[in-house]
């Protein structure tokens, strides 16, 4: 089956990047546009099983992304 | 237009500007590589400048401009002062844009191409040897065609990626200047130090006032900090320039 | 007491006495903020509780110095107007938690601390000491950290240039990141941390506040690692080098424009540590307005805003009539800027929310009279009062396969697999790559360089601390010397363990002490520096490791040396007295598997006149190389010169010790240098000292060739040692 | 509203970044994961109207995507 992994900076911790895009937007010509947050989203076939999502979530919380500074979610989609 | 400086002898001086981003970081670099030569003199310019007044050169200097955020290049390819580079190009203006500055030209369209990360996923700070593909062009006409030159790369993202139809018409047109080589000038995997496709460390826009390339020649203009085999860039625009 | 909630003092790391001393400084009890307050500046980490008393002893004076300990970093005077700015500093326990973000984290509050002084910074090194790479642990920390110093430097366009780099088990748990940055600054340009003048203005400027690091300081840097590690992490900071590069650039602009009355950068105890130590250092007090602290997340508490540890901000004191000019440089960098509060003349730091006051404390009482602490020193039964004889130890019956062992030791092998992540070639100054003895940078207009290299060594300084600090300061020399660079002074950062223990309270008197002898014998005085304690976890303490880094200054960067051989036929010379121990050697460890007996002492007097002599020997062009024996004993050093330049050499060493320790023994005091025959005459001429000169052998060949007493017991081909030396790291990373 | 973007690389073009993660999956316990692809997932508030979703893509196409290498599409969901 197919995961779709979305990973975020934590709440409360800096985003240098979301930071960055945001105040570069105005002089794009995007005005009024806040709240940046810039993530990963990671997509992957692995497979099909009981376990899965078990699995995934201890894909996600080992190697995908790093849960001292992010947060993940992620889906399951069957083929 | 300002009238153009001259030096005492009534020479034009060769005039080059530097483009200051914020999060450029090898901006003094090339100010301080450019000043070293007879005949030449620098001058920063600021990324919010709207102008380019009686340049013959414009360097658009490594780093990490806005933080190389996002993507490498992506935010910086919208300072003002690219609309009057983008300008500066159609009009014939020399073009030179190093590591973060190739990155920003290939985001702004003015070269063709897209950047990856490093096929390592590192960073990589090295010396790597470089076969002169192009010797018959403004940046580099002081080298010989296949003559392997030492220069250092410094940076995460510089595979360079071009789809078939691109690879292609950079190959007819001759726009690949530079590739990744062994010390004797053989293209080989081995010798290619990020994954870029066909070992491309430079390449020119069709009309070749444009260049792009992520090894550093700025860094290698005094024996004393690690060789001087950069030299010939600018020796090359300082001559054309003189002989336009 | 055994149940019940403990009081809000306890929480926050205050013993009853110092809560009591708090309330008869104030004269009544503390409101949280206040307190929250004092805890930070009275923890260990700011208040240098159990290391104030003996740092004292370190000489910090000399005629070059312009700034010992004291400001956000020392100065040294290197000639022709101009000084260099330095200072270390340790991340550990941040990097131990989350190793890329402590890392980069750590280079950028090390930076801020540079150009705080006024000072481009120019190069940054970074002494790193991990456990065993055979552990997976390990390599995430290792691989961690390296990407983070490297993501942050480069991105500042700081080159970093040297470092060291161990693996060794008493790390495993507490590994250690200590960053060092360098500047340059001319001497009409250096800037002080000090608010004065009544009614001058602090300025905020840089990024946002917010929660991140609420707490680092004291609560990572003060305590030991237990099982709720995992609880305090919240406490992580991700830096943002894009905005420090822009305060950098934007706090230069200010300094040459004369804008600044004082400048200081916000580190561990976030403002409230920032704000109390401009005002102690301009002998003023500051009113500060927390409601206009800019913050980056909704329903910060008060005593929060005062004690963040947000990364990338900047504290100025600015004259009212230089306000607008300082907001005009931030607006151009696109940085926030906010006045938050203005000088006063009352000697208090006093925080209102709004038109609300909310704390009033002396500032002198938070900044100076954090009470200091004496614990008896217990010498621990592990420190040997003799050597080890020379046969201790099987003679291994393959040396060749001993000093290949020794070659790929991840603490001897070629460390290219690091720096070729690290942009290290930035502002083109690098007149020496990394990969040699010391970094050397050169000084643009000048003839004058800087040559600049760490050094610690937590083996020797566990089985004699003393004698391992007075070493390390011998050993950070001897490698400037050996580039042919004069030692000028140092900076240092003190690992250790938990300092209420009389053990270790032992192990940092020791070491303090010696460092304090061999800087006062080598001239090389204390310009700063930084106490990490507490690096301990389980009760297990890391190796006691003060790690020293020392700048000299290269009179003529025309004239710098390299190890590497440089033609067939010159003689190879051992310069010195040393003589080889197995005691704490790498070679004792790696084959051995053993760390035992009692290091031997450097005779700093010996080891002057040896210094001097090699820089003679370099700046009257006679030396062709030069490398000290260190790590991995004679072997590896001519091994190491061997590879470095693919030619080989020819030794017969006299019969003396025991082969192994004559090859892979360590010992202070000794120096191979390698020179054309025709000017060993000459060399003979300078050696006014009288330093022991031993002629014992020829470079040439393919080979590493070494006998004693006629006897042959090393004959390696050069390519075989260079394989595994350059590859090892790079094998044990990936393996 | 919100805006949820989600960046992709193309499809057929090289992710060095999805590569390494799938290299490194077997290493940690996870077997037979494959087609790994790392993207980018990016919040933001942008303000209601009416050419919104033109506003968003216009964005995307000129900054937050490479349209060489990266696909991208985005949600918008009202407050
Ligand atoms: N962590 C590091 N970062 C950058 N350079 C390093 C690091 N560790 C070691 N180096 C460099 O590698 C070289 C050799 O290191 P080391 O073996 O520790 O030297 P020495 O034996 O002279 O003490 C030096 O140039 C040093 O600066
Ligand atoms: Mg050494």
């Amino acid at each position: 089956m197919k995961a779709k992994v979305y990973i975020t900076p934590k709440k409360g911790i800096l985003d240098p990047q979301g930071v960055a895009i945001e105040r570069a937007l105005p002089a794009l010509g995007f005005e009024g546009v806040g709240g940046v947050r810039v993530g990963k989203y990671i997509e992957l076939e692995l497979p099909d099983g009981e376990g899965a999502g078990e699995e995934m979530d201890k894909m996600c919380h080992k190697l995908l992304a790093n849960p001292i500074i992010e947060d993940y979610r992620f889906e399951l989609v069957p083929d | 237009m300002t009238a153009s400086p001259q030096t005492h002898t009534g020479v034009h001086a060769v005039r080059f500007g530097v483009v200051v981003f914020p999060g450029s970081n090898c901006d003094a670099d090339s100010y301080d590589a450019v000043s070293t030569f007879a005949g030449a003199e620098a001058r920063y310019l600021w990324h919010k400048d709207e102008e380019l007044d009686g340049l013959d050169c414009v360097i658009l200097p490594g780093g990490f401009s806005y933080g190389d955020y996002l993507r490498c290049g992506a935010i910086a390819r919208f300072s003002p002062i690219m609309k009057a580079v983008r300008r500066f190009a159609e009009d014939g203006g020399l073009v030179i844009g190093i590591c973060n500055g190739f990155q920003i030209l290939l985001e702004a369209g003015l070269l063709p191409g897209a950047m990856h990360r490093n096929e390592g996923l590192r960073f990589v700070c090295q010396l790597v040897n470089l076969r002169v593909e192009n010797a018959a062009m403004p940046f580099t006409h002081r080298y010989d065609e296949g003559q392997v030159i030492q220069v250092p790369i410094a940076h995460m993202e510089g595979n360079y990626f071009i789809d078939e139809a691109g690879l292609s018409e950079l190959e007819a047109n001759k726009q690949i200047v530079i590739r990744y080589a062994n010390e004797s000038g053989e293209i080989t995997g081995e010798a290619n130090p990020n994954g870029s496709q066909g070992n491309i460390a430079g390449i020119c826009n069709r009309t070749s006032n444009v260049f792009g390339l992520m090894p550093h020649p700025e860094r290698v203009c005094d024996s004393l900090v690690g060789g001087a085999d950069g030299r010939g860039v600018f020796e090359s625009v300082i001559d054309f320039v003189k002989n336009r | 007491m055994t149940t019940g909630q403990k009081p809000a003092y306890e929480l926050l790391g205050l013993k009853a006495r110092e809560y009591d001393d708090i309330c008869s400084r104030l004269g009544r009890e503390p409101n949280y903020v206040e307190l929250a307050i004092f805890s930070l500046m009275w923890s260990e980490h700011c208040g240098y509780k159990h290391s104030r008393p003996l740092l004292k002893n370190l000489p910090t004076s000399g005629e070059r110095i312009l700034q010992g300990p004291g400001e956000n970093a020392g100065i040294i005077d290197i000639g022709e107007g101009l000084a260099i700015a330095m200072k270390i500093e340790s991340h550990n326990h941040p990097s131990a938690i989350e190793p890329f973000q402590g890392a980069a984290t750590g280079i950028g509050g090390i930076v801020r601390d540079i150009f705080a002084m006024g000072a481009r910074p120019v190069a940054c090194l970074d002494p790193l000491h991990f456990g065993s790479l055979e552990k997976a642990r390990q390599k995430f920390l290792l691989d961690g950290v390296v990407a983070g110093v490297a993501s942050y430097g480069n991105c500042m366009g700081i080159p970093t240039i040297g470092g060291e780099l161990h693996f060794e088990d008493a790390y495993e748990d507490n590994c250690l990141v200590n960053v060092m940055c360098v500047g340059m600054v001319e001497h009409d340009k250096i800037l002080k941390a000090s608010a004065s003048g009544e009614g001058n203005l602090i300025i905020l400027f840089g990024s946002t506040t917010g929660r991140d690091g609420i707490g680092g300081a004291s609560i990572l840097a003060s305590a030991e690692f237990d099982e709720t590690a995992e609880e305090k992490r919240p406490t992580v900071q991700v830096g943002d080098p894009f905005t420090e590069k822009k305060l950098l650039e934007a706090c230069l602009e200010m300094r040459d424009q004369g804008l600044l009355v004082g400048l200081q950068d916000l580190g561990a105890g976030g403002l409230s540590s920032s704000a109390s130590e401009m005002a102690s250092k301009g002998g003023s007090g500051i009113d500060m307005n927390i409601a206009k602290v800019p913050l980056r997340e909704s329903g910060m508490e008060p005593f929060e805003i005062m004690i963040s540890e947000s990364q990338e901000r900047m504290l100025a004191c600015v004259t009212p009539a230089n306000k607008a000019g300082v907001m005009a440089i931030c607006a151009k960098w696109d940085l926030d800027a906010t006045v938050v509060g203005a000088v006063t003349g009352n000697g208090r730091l006093r925080i209102f929310d709004g038109d609300e006051m909310i704390g009033d404390m002396p500032v002198k009482a938070l900044v100076d009279e954090a009470p200091t602490y004496c614990i008896t020193p217990v010498r621990p039964l592990h420190e040997a009062d003799v050597a080890l004889p020379d046969d201790h130890y099987p003679l291994p019956g393959d040396l060749d396969a001993a000093l290949l062992e020794l070659l790929a030791s991840p603490n001897i092998c070629s460390r290219r697999w690091v720096y070729r992540q690290y942009d290290h070639m930035v502002q083109t100054n690098n007149a020496l790559w990394p990969g040699g003895e010391a970094a050397v940078i050169r000084i643009k207009g000048s003839r004058h360089g800087v040559a600049l290299v760490t050094d610690g060594n937590g083996r020797r300084c566990y089985l004699d601390p003393r004698r391992g600090a007075r070493l390390v300061v011998a050993e950070a020399a001897r490698n400037l010397s050996c580039a042919g660079a004069r030692p000028l002074a140092i900076t240092n950062c003190l690992n250790f363990g938990n300092p209420e223990k009389g053990e270790i309270y032992h192990q940092f008197q020791e070491a303090v002490e010696g460092m304090a002898e061999a800087c006062r014998e080598l001239e090389t005085p204390v310009t700063g520096g930084n106490v990490s304690f507490y690096n301990e976890s389980f009760g297990k303490a890391i190796y006691p490791n003060p790690v020293v880094g020392m700048m000299g200054l290269v009179e003529d960067t025309g004239r710098i040396m390299t190890h590497g051989f440089k033609e067939e036929g010159d003689v190879v010379l051992l310069l010195g007295g040393g003589r080889p121990a197995v005691d704490g050697s790498e070679y004792q460890l790696r084959i051995h598997g053993e760390v035992d007996g009692r290091i031997p002492d450097v005779d700093l007097n010996q080891e002057k006149k040896l210094q001097t002599f090699v820089r003679g020997a370099i700046l009257e062009g006679i030396a062709k190389s030069a490398h000290d024996v260190s790590d991995g004993g004679l072997a590896c050093c001519l091994a190491e010169s061997a590879i470095e330049s693919g030619v080989g050499v020819t030794v017969e060493l006299e019969a003396g010790p025991r082969p192994d320790v004559a090859l892979f023994g360590e010992t202070p005091e000794l120096v191979v240098v390698t020179a054309a025959e025709a000017d060993l005459e000459r060399l003979e001429r300078i050696n006014g000292a009288g330093v022991l000169v031993k002629r014992i052998g020829r470079v040439g060949g393919n080979r590493i060739r070494i006998s004693a007493g006629g006897k042959g017991i090393i004959d390696t081909p050069v390519a075989e040692a260079a394989q595994v030396w350059r590859e090892s790291l790079e094998e044990a990373v990936a393996g």
